[in-house]
């Protein structure tokens, strides 16, 4: 037995009725080091380290660790072996503070001394240099404040094996830094950790060893240094793919979205939105730049009428041509929907909002189309678009009348991101539309959306990744706390110049 | 004596003008009874008395059980309409309904069912139907509550209180005959007495007897009676240390230091007699009541442990005297005033040396006058 | 210590779910569940000293084999159906409307107004008509009131319509004994039968209601199923975040939704005043809002499946009624019975999703080494 | 005097409904929805009665104080054993909890009166507990300190089990405030599959939530059955509990699933449904007096909702089951 060994799993094989998830899947990990688990989306990453955590049980194979067999059958086994796990769907109360979050489950004196575990929480925070309020209620945190938590609750009980599953998907790059330099920091501590993310340049940068999923199964391991993007996407997919993406000149850009100081002020009276202005020309793609919570949201959903604006606000929307101009602000969401103007929004939390998660494939199709019916619904076009949309983006499911809650993470965001764009709308506004994707699939979404441009679509493409924002866009708008900080041409700017504008050192006076 | 001028069926129950065909009878193996009741006998209660009266009925004139079908749990609605028809399909001759909200369909089964005789207990409404095979049927509970009422005057004597209570389900004659009967029986010893009434607006809510109970003992009334199904009130008297006058059943079990009588109702003499009728071939009497004369309604064992001394012989007298005619439960002098079922009041005067015929013009009862002395909350 | 607790044992049982199951297998299941339960109820009637076989016999041709019994399991099976109809879309939609009792009423009230006093007024038809609109508006109206809250405030339906059960039984309550009370019933406070021409027609014997409850429960299904409302009700009822990024207008669904529910109850109202009870009282609802809630379930919402559960439930129910008559098992045994069926039933369907897993031998015995 | 006997009346009737409530509260607090609560109050009314009964009829000289606690213990058995079925129901078998609440209540309450029907034909008439017990249930525990002043009767006028259920309320805001297992239950409760991350053994803690839980609302049977100011006193009486139980599930979001606040939403009803005893209203007319207590309800969930808090909600996972292999 190799002493450094920390997990081995040998011929793992999980099924889910008729789906096979895993099938004879083998990984080790060491201690001191990161593993990267890659593979596309459904290739079975998740339910992998689910039986690691104790939530999945597995039907057959073994599983070691630290050399010796074990059978891990519930968190509570995985805790009392020291692994610990942060989930793609955070596993958190929203009702209970964040220490309170973070003791859940543990033993300790009967009475609940919440100044102490405040303290004890605090202490552990700073160790590894977290900054976290663990007094405040997960209900007011960020997406990357509840990993804090999440990671914190981890480390508290004294994990030594550490999964995380796609931790950067809705972390800023700056932010995904800092838990890079926190993941290296316990990797020098003698941890162990698995990490499963869809973007190369983090594997790349971050492990040291990588393991490829395909359809469930094993392709192999191979340490990082000798890999390159190529590589691993051709073992992840099976064949050579080109990681192109094409930017097409726009052509005849006519103004089709007239933006004008629009204002919005949310429940909690914040001002989130501060004078937007700018304009949107078909057949081009309009990227928004901005750190998460700049008021990316606000802006298209202001624009799709989901939330009220200020008074003064207009958009004019010229869906025809220069002389049919219709104003936006004021109009109810679905009017403007029928205009022409799509929103395709990919939520943090994924089956919160655009779809509905114990609905089939077909009939979640149907959200968008079932208004058009007078009274009876019609079912075959959603089945049909269900259809092309499984056919066109590879979704991995058993049939379209699967509930959209059981495929994985990655497939449930090619369904909604391909319903949003088969509607072929005049105006196309897609916000993270390619979060949590792997990277092929990434890269036909790209494709998609520059085939609408190429009709003549005006698309609005709300971005994380910088590198992706300036290979695809045409220009791009950067927010910074709700307001532009400056538009700029795609083909020439530079990363830095947009990381400067997004956190505000650098600012336009007037823009166009 | 007093009394209203209609015709006045004999409380015994000699036949009415017109009722059924003196025909055929019917021979007695083939006879079978149908029963309706509103709740089965496990309440202790109205049921398990009427039921004591069946399986009396059917000892007496040598029946066997089968002939028997009851219905339990029957409820006041369609459910009433579908039992009745099991019945008839059955093959029953004669049924019974017990209770107050059957007689609307079972007068519906008698316009449609010619052939069978249907009995209907507490309600008053076989006259004015015009149908000769439906007919009422109650008993003259009254004069024992008159004599339940003397139970508890001797105690409000003995203990030197002066107020009753009552417990009562609704605000219609029934009710109202009742407690007037026993407030006076009670006055009949005690002449300053007077009583409390609160209505629970349900004949069997035994937390809500047991609340009203307990406000009427709140009140300062020292002995308290019912006209409800459950022992809830004897209980809470008990746990209060007054004293009770039960009805329906005994309830010196539930209540050993408390309950002290109970006026209860023995329907067997009834059943006997309609059952008979059909034997013989011989009509039912429309409106039938009969009450300590003929044993039709009786006092349940006194509690000798509790019981004023003296109680016993005290209402053995009375008894006698009421069997004998000497004595009338609603003697003057009596002034009182009622609500009609139309809705005016009328006010009611008996002068002294007369009195008022209860359950004379039907069987059910029609005093409805709250005399002074009574005390009807709300 | 920790080391032997991490021994690689297998749980001795575990659970996973089932892929889907063949049709006739899932019914099989819930055959043999109704079967164990009899079964278990069987143990309860010879502990009574019944012959089970006699008293289940007796309940089967209790409630079907002679006209009057069938015509009785009828006057069950109509609002109970009508009733778990009425709860279906609330239900689809996640609003918990445990106040069908009371909407019941609430109709039965408005078809009784016009029942006793308008009858002279109105033709037959015009007059049965019009107790049925009553019927379904009030019902619709009364259920209005918490979907209007919850709607607006989000307030909390279930406890909201349960209350309102109560109130509308005081309502009645308030009737009976003061302005509808019968001036036949010599003060008694109860109301009178409603009169002849107030009474639903017989079509085969029974009430026409019957065709009533089928023909709704035809619509029903159809309308959950195939229209824009009934894919409305879905989205909401999943998740309103959703709906209202679909444009949904939520609130009105909400509103929309429930009166509608309402109606069918208030309709069920007018059904049992006009095709059976033939007046009003404080249990004219009878339970059946509630027991509707057990078929509806059990049924998964689907309208086709509530009228097997409701015909199983009625002919029960009647059945167990017999019994109370030839076997003198009191009320209570049967509820007992009742009660054991309905938990059978619905601990069945685990076995439908879920598959049992021991552990193997082998697995067990290298534990043991 | 008449305020007085009223709060105390209000008290008294208080009392059944605050054991159902808290243990429907707990019950609840683990995202159990059990609707079987009236069924429960069955089932713990009768064993506790039968349970005092048997006991004084086979011992020659029965103990008041024996016989009281196997009222208790045996009702908390029996209505825990309810909670039993419907755990095995609803958290192993995953039942929907709505329907398995109604069918635990029909079983329930078929339950408690047949067995209280054989009880009595067993005693031949009525089964009652000797006056000894009675008096147990209903006498004030601090005799002397009630009749001292008004407000010694204001405080000490009720028997011992009003002490228990407020004494239980404050134990069980103290235990779910207070207590790392109160926290574990509480997120139970709030999300299944985060309380099953963190290690927290989910089934356990749902049943024995519970099925606790379903032995307290029992002990509201039993008062009900035993207590005879607000309750049937001692004996067996068809159909007594009628109500209660569902009373007590309003109770529990009129107490926003609060133990402590539970105290004052019993008491409001109990006042409520004794106030027109006390305070005849003679314009009023009963029928309607007697729905005041449910249109309060109704009144309070309105406003409640309408400053709408994030503390007061219901349980995130309420009426939930949980399947931790389910997406
Ligand atoms: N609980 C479950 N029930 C049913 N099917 C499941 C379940 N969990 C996973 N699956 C199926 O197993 C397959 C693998 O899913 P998994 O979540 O492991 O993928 P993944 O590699 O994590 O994908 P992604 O990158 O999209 O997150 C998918 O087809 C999914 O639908
Ligand atoms: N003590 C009684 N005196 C006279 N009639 C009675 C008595 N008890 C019951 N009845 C008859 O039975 C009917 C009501 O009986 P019961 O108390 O069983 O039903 P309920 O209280 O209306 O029913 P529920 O408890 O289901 O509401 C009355 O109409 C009445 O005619
Ligand atoms: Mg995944
Ligand atoms: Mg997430």
């Amino acid at each position: 037995m190799n002493p450094e060994i920390a997990i081995e799993m040998r011929d793992i094989t999980k099924t889910f009725g008729n789906v096979v998830a895993n099938n004879k899947v083998c990984l080790d990990v060491f201690r001191g080091e990161i593993l990267a688990l890659l593979g596309e989306n459904g290739s079975g990453k998740t339910t992998l380290m689910n039986m690691l955590s104790g939530i999945y049980y597995p039907d057959s194979g073994h599983i070691y660790i630290g050399g010796q067999e074990v059978s891990i059958r519930s968190p509570k086994d995985a805790i009392e072996l020291g692994i610990g796990m942060v989930h793609q769907h955070f596993k958190l109360v929203d009702n209970l503070t964040a220490a309170e979050n973070i003791i859940l489950g543990l033993k300790g004196e009967g009475r609940l001394n919440r100044k102490k575990v405040a303290e004890e929480v605090l202490e552990i925070s700073r160790k590894y240099g977290f900054d976290l309020n663990p007094n405040k209620k997960i209900y007011d945190m960020s997406v990357s404040e509840k990993q804090t938590v999440e990671i914190i609750k981890v480390l508290y009980r004294g994990a030594n094996i550490l999964i995380l599953d796609e931790p950067t998907a809705v972390l800023t790059v700056q932010e995904a830094e800092k838990l890079f330099d926190i993941l290296r920091a316990m990797k020098q501590d003698g941890k162990a950790i698995i990490i499963i993310t869809h973007k190369m340049n983090e594997v790349l940068s971050l492990s040291d060893r990588v393991t490829v999923l395909r359809k469930g199964e094993t392709v192999g391991t191979v340490v990082t240094k000798e890999a390159s993007v190529t590589s691993l996407t051709e073992m992840m997919v099976g064949r050579a793919v080109t990681l192109n993406i094409e930017r097409p000149e726009p052509i005849d850009p006519d103004p089709r979205l007239i933006v004008n100081k629009i204002s919005c002020i949310n429940k909690d009276g914040v001002k989130v939105l501060d004078d937007v202005s700018f304009i949107a020309y078909s057949g081009e793609i309009l990227g928004i730049a901005g750190i998460s919570g700049s008021g990316q949201k606000e802006l298209l959903e202001g624009i799709a009428g989901l939330v009220p604006l200020s008074a003064d606000s207009s958009i004019t929307y010229y869906p025809e041509g220069p002389d049919k101009p219709v104003e936006l602000v004021g109009k109810r969401p679905l009017d403007i929907r029928k205009l022409g103007v799509a929103l395709s929004f990919v939520p943090e939390d994924r089956l919160g909002m655009g779809l509905v998660g114990s609905m089939d494939l077909a009939d979640n199709m149907m959200l968008r189309s079932y208004k058009d019916a007078r009274f009876f619904t019609d079912r075959k076009g959603p089945r049909q678009l269900a259809e092309s949309v499984v056919r066109q983006l590879e979704v991995v499911t058993p049939n379209i009348t699967t509930p959209v809650s059981r495929l994985s993470g990655g497939n449930v965001q090619k369904v909604l991101v391909g319903r949003e764009i088969a509607l072929a709308p005049k105006v196309l506004m897609t916000a993270y539309a390619v979060r949590g994707l792997d990277i092929n699939t990434s890269y036909t979404i790209y494709s998609l959306l520059n085939e609408q441009k190429k009709n003549g679509v005006a698309v609005i493409y709300v971005g994380e990744d910088l590198d992706v924002l300036l290979q695809l866009c045409d220009r791009i708008l950067v927010l910074c706390a709700g307001r532009v900080s400056g538009i700029l041409d795609a083909r020439t700017a530079t990363r830095e110049e947009i990381g400067l504008r997004m956190m505000g050192a650098k600012e336009d006076e007037g823009h166009e | 004596g007093g009394g209203k001028d209609t015709p006045q069926p004999s409380p015994t129950g000699s036949a009415s003008p017109s009722p059924s065909e003196p025909g055929n009878g019917i021979a007695k193996e083939d006879l079978k009874i149908g029963f309706v009741h509103i709740s089965d006998p496990s309440d202790k209660g109205y049921t398990f008395n009427h039921d004591l009266g069946t399986w009396k009925m059917v000892e007496a004139l040598g029946l066997s059980e089968d002939q028997i079908i009851n219905k339990y749990n029957v409820g006041e609605d369609e459910g009433c309409a579908t039992a009745i028809d099991e019945l008839i399909e059955a093959g029953c001759q004669i049924i019974f309904a017990t209770s107050f909200g059957h007689g609307s369909y079972m007068e519906e089964a008698a316009a449609a069912n010619p052939d069978i005789e249907f009995c209907h207990a507490t309600g008053a409404g076989a006259a004015a139907s015009g149908l000769s095979n439906f007919h009422n049927y109650f008993t003259a509970i009254y004069e024992a509550r008159f004599l339940g009422g003397i139970a508890a005057g001797m105690k409000l004597k003995e203990l030197g209180e002066t107020k009753l209570g009552y417990v009562a389900a609704y605000p219609y004659a029934e009710v109202i005959s009742g407690y007037t009967a026993f407030y006076l029986g009670a006055k009949s010893v005690l002449p300053e007495v007077t009583m409390d009434v609160i209505y629970t607006n349900s004949w069997h809510d035994p937390v809500l007897e047991a609340r009203a109970a307990q406000t009427l003992i709140d009140g300062g009334c020292k002995v308290i009676s019912q006209h409800s199904d459950s022992t809830a009130p004897a209980t809470t008297a008990a746990s209060n240390g007054v004293y009770q006058v039960g009805y329906n059943a005994d309830m010196i079990d539930a209540a050993p230091t408390a309950s002290l009588i109970s006026a209860r109702s023995d329907w067997s003499v009834y059943l006997i007699y309609a059952v008979t009728q059909v034997i013989n071939g011989e009509p039912i009497a429309t409106d039938w009541c009969a009450g300590l004369a003929d044993g039709a309604v009786f006092m349940s064992p006194l509690n000798t442990d509790i019981a004023t001394p003296g109680t016993a012989e005290a209402i053995e007298n009375a008894e006698k005297n009421l069997i004998d005619g000497n004595l009338h439960v609603f003697a003057g002098p009596l002034t009182g005033a009622g609500v009609t079922f139309s809705g005016e009041t009328e006010t009611i005067n008996i002068p002294e040396g007369e009195w008022f015929e209860e359950s004379k013009t039907q069987s059910a009862p029609y005093w409805f006058y709250i005399i002074e002395g009574i005390n009807v909350q709300s | 210590m920790n080391n032997t607790r991490h021994e690689p044992s297998e749980p001795f049982l575990r659970i996973a779910k089932r892929g889907e199951m063949v049709t006739w297998k899932t019914w099989a299941i819930r055959i043999a569940a109704i079967l164990l339960a009899l079964l278990t109820g069987a143990i309860l009637l010879l502990l009574l000293g019944h012959n089970p076989v006699a008293v289940y016999l007796d309940m089967v041709t209790g409630s079907v084999a002679t006209k009057t019994s069938r015509v009785a399991t009828m006057k069950i099976f109509i609002p109970l159906l009508g009733a778990a109809l009425a709860i279906a879309p609330a239900f689809k939609m996640r609003f918990w409307n445990i106040g069908a009792e009371g909407q019941i009423l609430v109709g039965a009230i408005a078809a009784t107004y016009f029942a006793l006093f308008q009858y002279q007024n109105l033709p037959r038809p015009l007059l049965l008509f019009v107790m049925f609109l009553a019927a379904a508006v009030a019902g619709g109206i009364w259920a209005l009131i918490p979907a209007f809250f919850k709607a607006r405030f989000d307030t909390n339906e279930t406890l909201f319509t349960l209350m309102l059960n109560y109130v509308a039984v005081g309502i009645v309550k308030y009737l009976r004994m003061g302005p509808w009370r019968s001036p036949a019933s010599a003060g008694f406070p109860k109301i009178s039968m409603i009169d002849q021409s107030a009474r639903l027609p017989l079509v085969f014997g029974v009430n026409i209601g019957w065709i009533l409850v089928l023909v709704l429960a035809v619509l029903m299904y159809v309308y959950i199923r195939h229209t824009k409302q009934g894919y409305e009700i879905s989205v909401v009822g999943e998740s309103v975040q959703t709906a209202k990024y679909a444009g949904m207008n939520v609130g009105q669904i909400i509103v929309r939704t429930v009166f509608f529910s309402g109606a069918i109850a208030g309709i069920v109202g007018f059904l049992i005043v006009s095709g059976s009870a033939f007046t009003l009282s404080d249990n004219t609802s009878g339970g059946y809002g509630f027991t509707a809630i057990t078929v509806a379930w059990l049924a998964k919402l689907n309208p086709m499946v509530m009228i097997l559960i409701t015909a199983f439930l009625a002919i029960l129910t009647k059945g167990a009624n017999t019994i109370q008559t030839n076997f003198k098992i009191p009320a209570s045994a049967s509820s007992v019975l009742i009660g054991l069926i309905l938990f059978f039933m619905l601990g069945c369907e685990f076995f439908i999703n879920y598959r049992l897993i021991f552990r193997k031998g082998k697995k067990r015995e290298v534990a043991h080494l | 005097m008449n305020l007085l006997n009223f709060f105390i009346a209000s008290v008294l009737s208080a009392c059944p409904l605050l054991f159902g409530t808290l243990g429907e509260t707990l019950t609840e607090r683990s995202g159990n929805l059990n609707l079987g609560v009236e069924g429960m109050m069955f089932m713990g009314g009768i064993a506790g009665l039968a349970g005092s009964y048997y006991y004084e009829t086979l011992v020659e000289t029965p103990v008041v104080w024996v016989s009281v606690l196997i009222a208790i213990v045996c009702s908390f058995l029996c209505a825990g054993f309810g909670a039993l079925i419907y755990s095995v129901l609803t958290i192993t078998f995953r039942a929907n909890q709505n329907v398995t609440g109604l069918a635990l209540t029909i079983f329930g309450t078929g339950f408690g009166n047949f067995f209280g029907e054989l009880l009595s034909n067993s005693a031949g008439g009525y089964a009652a507990v000797g006056g000894a017990t009675k008096e147990a249930f209903n006498a004030p525990i601090f005799p002397s300190l009630a009749s001292s002043s008004v407000i010694g009767k204001l405080l000490f006028s009720y028997n011992f089990l009003v002490y228990i259920a407020i004494a239980l309320a404050l134990f069980l805001t103290y235990f779910i405030n207070h207590t790392r297992k109160g926290l574990n239950l509480w997120a139970v409760g709030e999300r299944h599959a985060a309380a099953d991350a963190a290690g927290i053994n989910v089934t356990r803690y749902k049943y024995l939530a519970t099925c606790i839980g379903g032995g307290i609302t029992g002990l509201g049977g039993m008062y009900i059955v035993m207590n005879s100011a607000s309750g049937v006193g001692g004996v067996w009486v068809h159909n007594c509990i009628s109500g209660y139980g569902w009373l007590s599930v309003a109770l529990v979001i009129f107490a926003m699933w609060h133990p402590s606040r539970a105290i004052f939403a019993a008491f409001v009803f109990g006042a409520l449904s004794v106030a027109r005893f006390y305070f005849p209203v003679s314009f009023l007319p009963d029928a309607i007096y007697e729905v005041v207590p449910y249109i309060a309800t109704v009144v309070v969930l309105i406003s409640v909702s309408v400053r709408s808090r994030r503390r007061l909600q219901p349980p995130a996972s309420l009426g939930l089951a949980y399947f931790r292999e389910e997406r």
